[in-house]
């Protein structure tokens, strides 16, 4: 009939054709602006199936070249200060009209002239079009942020968006991108969006629709996966074996590759007797990053790192260090006991005094809700314990939490680094000098643990802006030096870019045999993913 | 003497049950003749209203009525035991030949309806066949018998003063025209001048329409000037029954005429007020044998031990009256 | 009416104070919105993107609190409540446009069944003293000390399930499109079942209690016993006599519930994923997002006050003593 | 307590005078009302002119809401007073709180009407009357000779029996004398009784009574008797005045008042108390009142005289003059304010 | 969440009702100021009551292991090592559960008492005093009514750093006294003109001491009541806001537990043991709760008191239901009728 309904009801539909994602993400209102980080195309990930980006670039294996999407091909200075784009020229957008390397320079310079839209805060420089071809230049060298231009940023059409009076503003009610998706339906249970009927450049999915819902939390989220109401996600699930593979075994999977962006506790540098490397590393020596992975990240959602240079297992292999190749970080009390010894530190009974005869104490914190950490901190508290470190876990507000990491008033907490496409972005916010704040003011961009080495900011530097891949390995190996040798941070387990999923209606998922792209439904490789998935049944 | 309506036989009235029973009303017998009004007197908490509630059957929780017969005699047909009636019957036995009136009208009157509500609800119940129009007419008609003008039926009880409350709660207890109409301390909470205005108005009305009254009060100056026959109560007992003016002139029991000489006259001398010493008894505690007898001037030996019997006293003028006082032994129970 | 125009002012005055507070408290609490969105997406959102986002909100620029608490109510003149942060550019409008209905819905129906089923019950129960219904009593009153949270959670726990009638979650249907048709109500209900039973559950015993307690307090007024002794039928006593004039007390409380719909069960709509204003309260102080705080807050403070001058309303009505007399 | 002491003219030193009172106690203003410049008020108390003297009792009659107990509370100084004065030996007074008002009320004290309802449920006796004591500092170096001085002077022997009871424990007539005594506690030169044996039974009313005029006898004691029942006034009282609607309309020594009334409306009062005498049967003399029969709205009081409307003997002058207190003559001190005694008649 | 205490505003203690002369008898009335305890749902309540404050108070003690120890059984169902199970640490639940029982107690009856203070002092002041206070103080009363109590509590909670339990009981008791400071002010609005209060301002008592040795005393079961009724709430809060983990609490309390059990999905991996006691333990300590205020409420209204007896037995072990309206008749009485005559007219009398 007229309903909009009538032909959703898909109870009775003998196959079915659509695929159903979820995200933990609490409620969403309209809004299809792939710039905005609070639109829900961002939150549930949807403009990845709208909009495309210039490359497709898998951070399950950060060194292998990015495949070339809607640009034919992508041509790099070697100081990376400047690149060239050449747009294929079979690729539409939904409203019909090609798309141009116009449209790439329009995006570019959107993001150029608009500060709010440039989450990145690339330096864009001269943007200019010839043919079909774009020459952008940087005002800085840009070898570790190339992927997030060219394989994070959505490309909009230029005829649609010149209308638009605030791209900042606008919620882009009907998205027209190059994706073989376009929006059916917005409504506070979900977003359905239809694959295109024509014009995209490379085959149609199999999956007709996509059905994005927005669930309250993640254990609405891990029920919801458990039942089958959802049949992607990327969400913690504590205990996901009971949780979530035993309720359909055959079907329901797990797959949480690690990515370059670790965990790990950062160590308040600045507070006696911590600003000793020597107590540092005794305590990196203790800390159980096996019993972390199995109880507080549920044996998945943060790999556990082996590497000393606390690079993630797999993504991370490409740039370590020859030196540390094969330093594993496993527990050591006794090793660690020595250390502390002949670093002047006693242990009498269960209390470890430094030099000057006070007992070593530290408080770890981390807000209240985020249980896996706090869960983390628990187990540390018990190592730490082991060498005589007496431990109290600060379970603090978050809003607290958050001023007083950047502010510098804390002793040690679990936090998250940057993540990237080389091993940069992890050390750049444990140990970049230029991001150091004095104590009390807030450090927003990194380095909170107040980390003072001019090698690890030179090294830094100098890895950014190299402008040869041995120029890079030196600088690399530098930097993991002084990460290795003055542990500024305990790294204990890595991002990932995993997922939970279902077998039951569609298969082709990556996996560790094929593993063609990360698992999780927000990022701009989903598109990959779905294109690769085929019906279970067929 | 007229032909009895209401015949109280050894009527029994508890609060509670068990050894903590509280004892109201013990072995009341009193008898209601057509045509008369009836006073009850005695002092706060002698069981006056406990007696008119538990003849009616309308005493609340903890009351339980013990034993005895509320015997009824319509106008036709033979007489029956209120008490033996099912709740059917009993409702339909209420207002149709008994209504009361209490103490307080505002509290009597449901608040939150209109008086007109409140009248034709009666009729409404009583006879279901009668027609809106006819209903409300009747409404009217009571209303004019006491005094209000008709354009008050829609008034709210809160809108009207309190003597025209408990003229509305008259009217309402003569609408179906019953034969008893127990009033407990009607007019209590009124002055004197309106009180004098009601009463008048019911005496007048009885005549007119032949109904019997049970008038409950403490004050007798009151009842001698208003009611045919008056019964004093003591303790939960009746212990002197009279023609009004016989116990005004000469009450026999001590009670009574303590209770006469207890409230100041307005005309003539000014006479002794002795009052009653003491205060009233315990109901749950009553001391053995007259209950009066701890306060008693008179008390000799056998107040103390036995209780005396109402019945006919010995004195010249017994006829038609009864006391229960060991001063004047019974010549014949009542009962 | 003059006793009306009175309330009102009253009431004005005091939406006056709340509103202002409402302004003020949200700003008391440390951070900003941009690093609780940071750390809400932990890692995946770069720091970076610190600068774009303060620019994107217009924090950039400071401004005095006390300027932005006459802008607040310059735009609240216009009926503007000022743009989301969580949910950026959204206006605060839209957010709770779109989440109000549902808990109006579901809280409010709820409420209502809940009052009446209650009241229901509570009128048996003070009427017939010592029935089954007073049986009732212990049970409901267990079930009313359980927190909300815990019995919706073991109710998902225990009635939803793969195969179950039972949604775990969700206003609807993730297929369809709100619409008054065959196929949307139906999922909208079905979505509503359990979270409305939880609810049910939970709050029923309040009014079942206080409706028995001014049942038997009201049973013993004299007019009662009148009542009685007119002879009318046990029906009418009960009903129009005794239950009407023991409502009366617990018209304020019904209203005072209905103003607590919004803020007052706001787990229920979390632990059920529901689409309500409760959850998005909740999101919006997680986020530090001051507008649609400030938002939900009056939505909140205006429905209890609205609630309250209904109850005025709703005594005068069926209570005539407040009436003037004419 | 047989004995009839004929009031003589009033001997007594004066302790409480009221000159002129006038009480309005203000409706509550609606909105409408903002816009107009008159406010409406309730006409409580008008005009009353009032004289307390030692050793003697002053009752004050009247039906209900005429303005008794509003009299009592601006003697009391527990309502401010819209207009008129209080005088305490010839002095005018006005005290609202602190200590000026306790040192008022260490020399006029007031009983209430209920004695159920004037004593504070959760105190006992002690409690009770250690505080009346304490507050005026006259519980003296031994407090418990004091309390049990107080209770004896009420007849509550032995005191020891009564003093921890709570009211509760205490029959009316018992609460009433500890109310009583509280009011001694104080060493008052003069006593407001409200109503002070309404609420209780008609055999314990007599020993209350009694026990005020002892008193007043014993302790030289000026005291207020306020009751609804005239045939009491006649009984206890030296004085009785009338009042109706706020107004005072008839004065006199007690006997003169209730035996040979005045005023239209004493006589309606006199007529109206149940008597004994009067057998049934008598016809309602005023029939004719029906209906119309009620007090007068104080908010509009009528014109003139306020009991016109219901007057049998009302002339036109009595709607449109206020009548002014006039000499009956039949007895030293009976006045009435009733143009029926207006002598002069002219005008 | 609180009872309502509607019937409570009706019926003000030792008024009117007891205005009958049942005076005479001394010992019993003086036991009728106790008789709240004899009553069966309040001693119920109370013993329960009881057995929560002893664990709040021995709770740490008596438990079997440290509630934060882990140990290397993870999510473990109930034994006789772990009464209650153990978590994904390893901890043991019926530990964590004695343990958290005084936080939980400590936050509800300090909350209880913040607010019930300061409803006393802004109700019944404002009820006594009238006028332009009494206005002022309604509309303080009525704002922090119309401010929603759980986000407000939220909010604040998130400026303190580290709230402890004190600090959190200070801003429940905080945010959720004006519900009780409105009732009670009702309350003191209908006793101020009561002849008591005005007699001992006629004897010249000072204000502070009408309201707190005259007025306070009447109102002891309407403030207890109230007491109750925000313990309840405050306990419930305080709860949430553990289980939603805005509260910093570094301690273990139901909450704690609750809010552990759920971001570990106890429920999904079939953990019931994890997260249903602590859900018991809150619902019947709230129903101990309740039932002391039904006492309270008994024994303010002797109404309610009597119309639970609605069954009573008879000396020959029959049973009688009272009725309203129909006062039951009992044909087997036990009094002696002195004269028992047969009704010579006919009677219907039918057994029913
Ligand atoms: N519910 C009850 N439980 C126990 N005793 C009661 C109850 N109700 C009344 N009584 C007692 O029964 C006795 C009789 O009371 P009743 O009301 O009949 O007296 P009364 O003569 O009408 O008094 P009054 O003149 O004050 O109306 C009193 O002593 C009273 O204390
Ligand atoms: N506080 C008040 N506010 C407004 N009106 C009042 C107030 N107190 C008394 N009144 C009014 O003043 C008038 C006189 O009342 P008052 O109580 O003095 O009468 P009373 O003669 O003592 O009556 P009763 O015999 O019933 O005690 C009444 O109409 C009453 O309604
Ligand atoms: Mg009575
Ligand atoms: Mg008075």
């Amino acid at each position: 009939g007229d309903s909009p309904n009538a032909n959703s009801n898909n109870a009775n539909k003998a196959s079915v054709d659509y695929l159903r994602i979820g995200m933990p993400n609490g409620t969403q209102t309209e809004n299809h602006n792939p710039f905005a980080g609070t639109s829900s195309a961002n939150a549930l990930g949807y403009k990845w199936m709208i909009y495309e980006p210039l490359t497709m670039w898998n951070p399950v294996k950060p060194a292998e070249p990015a495949k070339p999407w809607l640009a034919k091909e992508v041509k790099w200075a070697a100081d990376y200060k400047s690149a060239d784009i050449t747009m294929r020229d079979n690729a539409t957008w939904s409203d019909g009209q090609k798309v141009t390397a116009d449209d790439v320079a329009y995006t570019f310079t959107l993001l150029k002239t608009n500060e709010a839209l440039n989450a990145n805060a690339i330096p864009f420089g001269d943007i200019t079009v010839n043919g079909s071809t774009v020459h952008v230049t940087f005002t800085a060298p840009q070898f570790v942020n190339q992927n997030k231009i060219m394989a994070s940023t959505t490309i909009v059409p230029k005829h649609i968006w010149e209308k638009i009076a605030d791209p900042a503003t606008d919620i882009n009610k009907n998205p027209i991108g190059s994706g073989p998706y376009t929006l059916k339906s917005f409504t506070q249970a979900g977003i359905i969006l239809n694959v295109r009927t024509e014009g995209y450049w490379q085959d149609l999915p199999k999956v007709k629709e996509l059905r994005y819902t927005s669930y309250a939390d993640n254990s609405a989220q891990t029920t919801a996966l458990a039942n089958g109401e959802s049949e992607w996600s990327f969400v913690f699930i504590p205990n996901y074996q009971a949780t979530f593979v035993s309720k359909d075994p055959a079907n329901h999977k797990i797959w949480a590759p690690g990515v370059l962006g670790i965990h790990g506790l950062y160590i308040n540098t600045t507070i006696k007797p911590f600003d000793d490397a020597k107590l540092r590393q005794a305590m990196n020596m203790v800390i159980n990053r096996a019993d972390i992975f199995t109880q507080a990240e549920a044996g998945y959602f943060h790999p556990q790192i082996d590497s000393v240079t606390g690079l993630p297992n797999g993504a991370g292999d490409a740039f370590i260090a020859p030196e540390y190749k094969d330093k594993k970080l496993t527990p050591d009390v006794a090793g660690a006991k020595a250390l502390l010894q002949s670093a002047g530190y006693k242990l009498n009974g269960t209390t470890l005094s430094d030099p000057s005869g006070k007992p070593v104490k530290i408080t770890l914190t981390d807000p209240a809700p985020w249980s896996d950490y706090q869960t983390t901190l628990e187990i540390i508290k018990t190592n730490l314990a082991e060498i005589g470190i007496a431990a109290t876990v600060d379970k603090a507000n978050q809003d607290k939490w958050d001023q007083n990491v950047q502010k510098g008033d804390f002793g040690a907490t679990m936090r998250w680094t940057n993540g990237g496409a080389t091993p940069y972005d992890i050390y750049q916010t444990v140990m970049d000098g230029d991001l150091l704040k004095p104590i009390g003011t807030a450090a927003q961009q990194g380095n909170f643990g107040r980390f003072k080495s001019p090698e690890a900011t030179a090294a830094l530097k100098a890895y950014a802006n190299a402008t040869s891949d041995a120029d890079r390995t030196t600088a690399m190996n530098q930097i993991q030096k002084v990460f290795v040798e003055q542990v500024p941070m305990l790294p204990v387990g890595s991002d990932n870019v995993g997922g939970a999923y279902s077998t039951k209606n569609w298969t082709g998922w990556p996996s560790d045999g094929d593993a063609y792209a990360g698992m999780q439904p927000t990022q701009p490789y989903a598109l990959d993913v779905v294109l690769h998935l085929k019906a279970a049944n067929s | 003497m007229a032909e009895p309506v209401l015949e109280i036989r050894n009527l029994n009235v508890d609060y509670g049950l068990g050894d903590r029973a509280v004892h109201a009303v013990r072995d009341v017998n009193l008898t209601l003749h057509r045509g008369e009004v009836l006073g009850l007197a005695g002092e706060s908490g002698s069981g006056k209203s406990t007696l008119a509630y538990g003849m009616t059957r309308l005493l609340a929780p903890p009351g339980v009525i013990t034993g005895g017969e509320v015997v009824y005699h319509p106008q036709q047909g033979p007489a029956y035991d209120v008490l033996g009636l099912t709740d059917r019957q009993l409702r339909a036995w209420r207002w149709a030949e008994t209504a009361i009136v209490f103490q307080g009208a505002m509290n009597s009157l449901n608040p939150v309806h209109k008086i007109s509500t409140q009248l034709t609800d009666v009729l409404k119940a009583h006879d279901p066949k009668m027609s809106e129009h006819s209903r409300s007419a009747r409404a009217r008609e009571m209303l004019k018998l006491v005094g209000i003008s008709a354009d008050r039926m829609d008034a709210y009880p809160h809108q009207l003063s309190g003597g025209m409350r408990q003229r509305v709660m008259i009217g309402m207890a003569l609408i179906l025209q019953p034969q008893v109409v127990i009033m407990d301390e009607p007019t209590t909470a009124l002055d004197v001048v309106m009180q004098r205005q009601i009463l008048g108005q019911l005496i007048e009305l009885r005549e007119r329409l032949g109904f019997s009254v049970i008038f409950i009060t403490h004050d007798l100056s009151l009842l001698v000037e208003f009611s045919n026959r008056i019964a004093i109560m003591y303790g939960g007992r009746i212990v002197e029954e009279a023609p009004a003016a016989t116990i005004y002139r000469d009450a026999l029991h001590p009670y009574s005429k303590g209770l006469l000489s207890s409230f100041p006259a307005l005309r003539g001398p000014k006479r002794e007020l002795a009052g009653i010493p003491g205060s009233p008894p315990d109901l749950a505690g009553m001391p053995a044998g007259c209950s009066f007898h701890p306060r008693c001037p008179k008390a000799f030996e056998p107040c103390n031990s036995a209780i005396p019997v109402l019945g006919r006293p010995d004195t010249p003028d017994g006829a038609g009256r009864s006391v229960a006082c060991w001063l004047h032994p019974a010549e014949q129970p009542v009962g | 009416m003059k006793y009306f125009l009175q309330r009102i002012a009253f009431y004005l005055f005091t939406a006056w104070a709340a509103i202002t507070l409402n302004f003020f408290i949200p700003r008391m609490v440390p951070g900003d919105p941009v690093q609780s969105l940071i750390t809400k997406y932990q890692g995946q959102l770069s720091t970076k993107s610190i600068q774009s986002l303060y620019v994107l909100f217009g924090l950039d620029k400071d401004e005095g609190l006390w300027s932005q608490y006459i802008d607040y109510w310059k735009q609240l003149f216009h009926g503007d409540l000022g743009l989301s942060f969580t949910f950026f550019p959204t206006p605060v409008s839209t957010v709770i446009g779109q989440a109000l209905p549902w808990t109006l819905l579901l809280v409010g129906i709820t409420t209502v069944i809940s009052f009446l089923l209650g009241t229901g019950l509570g009128v048996l129960a003070g009427w017939r003293r010592g029935s089954w219904v007073d049986g009732l009593l212990p049970v409901t009153t267990f079930f009313s000390s359980v927190p909300y949270f815990w019995l919706g959670i073991i109710a998902i726990y225990l009635l939803a399930g793969p195969d179950s009638f039972f949604p775990s979650s969700g206003g609807f249907d993730s297929g369809l499109v709100p619409a008054w048709d065959q196929y949307f109500i139906p999922s909208a209900i079905k979505h509503s079942l359990l979270p409305a039973l939880t609810i049910l559950i939970s709050s029923v015993s309040g009014w079942i209690l206080s409706m028995r307690n001014m049942m038997v307090t009201v049973s013993s007024e004299d007019y009662i016993t009148v009542a009685h002794a007119k002879g009318l039928p046990e029906r009418r006593v009960a009903v129009s006599y005794a239950a009407r004039n023991a409502l009366l007390p617990n018209i304020s409380g019904f209203a005072l519930a209905l103003g607590f719909i919004v803020g007052g069960t706001l787990l229920v709509e979390i632990v059920f994923s529901y689409p309500g204003l409760g959850y998005t309260l909740l999101q919006g102080l997680g986020a530090k997002d001051y507008p649609l705080m400030q938002g939900v807050f009056l939505v909140i403070t205006i429905s209890v006050l609205v609630a309250n001058l209904l109850a005025d309303i709703a005594y005068l009505l069926l209570d005539p003593r407040t009436r003037k007399e004419g | 307590m047989t004995s009839i002491q004929d009031a003589k003219a009033p001997a007594g030193e004066v302790v409480l005078e009221a000159i002129g009172l006038t009480k309005h106690f203000p409706v509550r203003r609606r909105l409408r009302d903002l816009f107009r410049r008159q406010h409406s008020a309730v006409h409580a108390v008008d005009d009353v002119h009032l004289t307390l003297r030692r050793g003697q009792v002053v009752a004050l009659v009247g039906e209900s809401g005429s303005g008794k107990s509003t009299v009592a509370r601006l003697l009391a100084q527990l309502y401010p007073r819209t207009g008129g004065d209080i005088q305490l030996h010839g002095e005018s007074t006005r005290v609202k709180g602190g200590s000026s008002f306790r040192a008022y009320a260490a020399r006029v004290q007031m009983i209430f009407q209920d004695p159920f309802a004037s004593l504070n449920p959760v105190h006992t006796i002690r409690y009770h009357l250690t505080r009346a004591l304490k507050i005026h500092h006259n519980a003296g170096d031994d407090l418990d000779a004091a309390l049990a001085e107080l209770l004896t002077r009420v007849s509550l022997t032995p005191p020891e029996r009564y003093l921890d009871k709570f009211p509760h424990e205490l029959s009316g007539g018992q609460r009433q004398r500890v109310a009583i005594a509280r009011a001694l506690g104080a060493q008052p030169e003069a006593l407001l009784a409200d109503e002070p044996v309404s609420m209780l039974d008609v055999s314990i009313r007599l020993g209350v009574l009694n026990l005020l005029r002892d008193l007043k006898e014993r302790l030289d004691l000026a005291i207020l008797y306020i009751t609804h029942d005239i045939a009491s006034a006649r009984y206890f009282a030296d004085q009785t005045m009338v009042m109706y609607a706020g107004r005072m309309v008839e004065g006199g020594d007690s006997e003169t008042v209730t035996q040979t009334p005045a005023h239209p409306y004493t006589r309606l009062l006199i007529d109206s108390a149940p008597d004994p005498d009067r057998l049934t049967g008598d016809v309602d003399p005023l029939e004719e009142d029906r209906g119309n029969g009620e007090p007068p709205s104080l908010i509009n009081p009528p014109s003139g005289c306020r009991f016109h409307p219901r007057c049998p003997a009302a002339m036109a002058r009595c709607s449109t003059d206020l009548p002014v207190p006039l000499e009956i003559g039949d007895a030293p001190g009976h006045w009435a304010a009733c143009w029926l005694y207006d002598k002069a008649g002219a005008r | 969440m609180t009872i309502p205490t509607s019937s409570i505003e009706q019926v003000i203690p030792g008024q009117g009702s007891m205005a009958q002369p049942e005076a005479a008898k001394p010992s019993r009335a003086k036991r009728q100021r106790f008789l709240f305890v004899r009553n069966k749902k309040a001693a119920t309540g109370l013993v329960i009551l009881g057995v929560y404050v002893l664990i709040a108070i021995i709770g740490p003690w008596i438990a079997p292991y440290d509630p934060s120890a882990r140990s290397n059984d993870l999510v473990q169902g109930p034994s006789a090592a772990h009464w209650f199970g153990t978590t994904h640490l390893g901890q043991d639940v019926f530990s964590q559960i004695l343990e958290g029982t005084r936080s939980v107690m400590l936050v509800g009856f300090l909350a209880g008492a913040i607010a019930t203070t300061l409803s006393v002092l802004i109700g019944v002041t404002a009820g006594y005093l009238g006028g332009k206070m009494d206005d002022s103080l309604s509309v303080l009363t009525n704002v922090v009514l119309v401010i929603p109590a759980v986000p407000l509590m939220i909010i604040i909670t998130s400026v303190l750093n580290n709230a402890s339990d004190t600090l959190v009981a200070l801003v429940i008791g905080l945010t959720s006294w004006s519900w009780n400071a409105r009732v009670l002010r009702a309350q003191t609005l209908s006793l101020r003109r009561r002849d008591f209060v005005e007699a001992s301002r006629a004897s010249g008592e000072r204000t502070w001491r009408i309201i707190v040795f005259e007025l306070m005393p009447n109102l002891t079961a309407v403030i207890a009541s109230g007491f109750v009724g925000t313990v309840i709430f405050a306990v419930l809060s305080e709860i949430t806001l553990a289980f939603i983990g805005v509260v910093s609490n570094s301690g273990w309390n139901w909450g704690t537990i609750l809010f552990w059990a759920q971001g570990q999905q106890a429920l999904g991996q079939d953990a019931w043991w994890w997260f249903v006691p602590a859900g018991l333990a809150i619902a019947l300590l709230g129903t101990s709760l309740s039932l002391i205020n039904f006492g309270i409420d008994e024994f303010v209204s002797p109404r309610l008191r009597s119309a639970g007896k609605t069954k009573l037995k008879t000396a020959s072990g029959g049973t009688v239901r009272m009725r309203i309206g129909f006062t039951p008749v009992l044909s087997n009485s036990a009094t002696p009728h002195t004269h028992a005559k047969v009704v010579a007219t006919p009677v219907m009398r039918e057994a029913k």
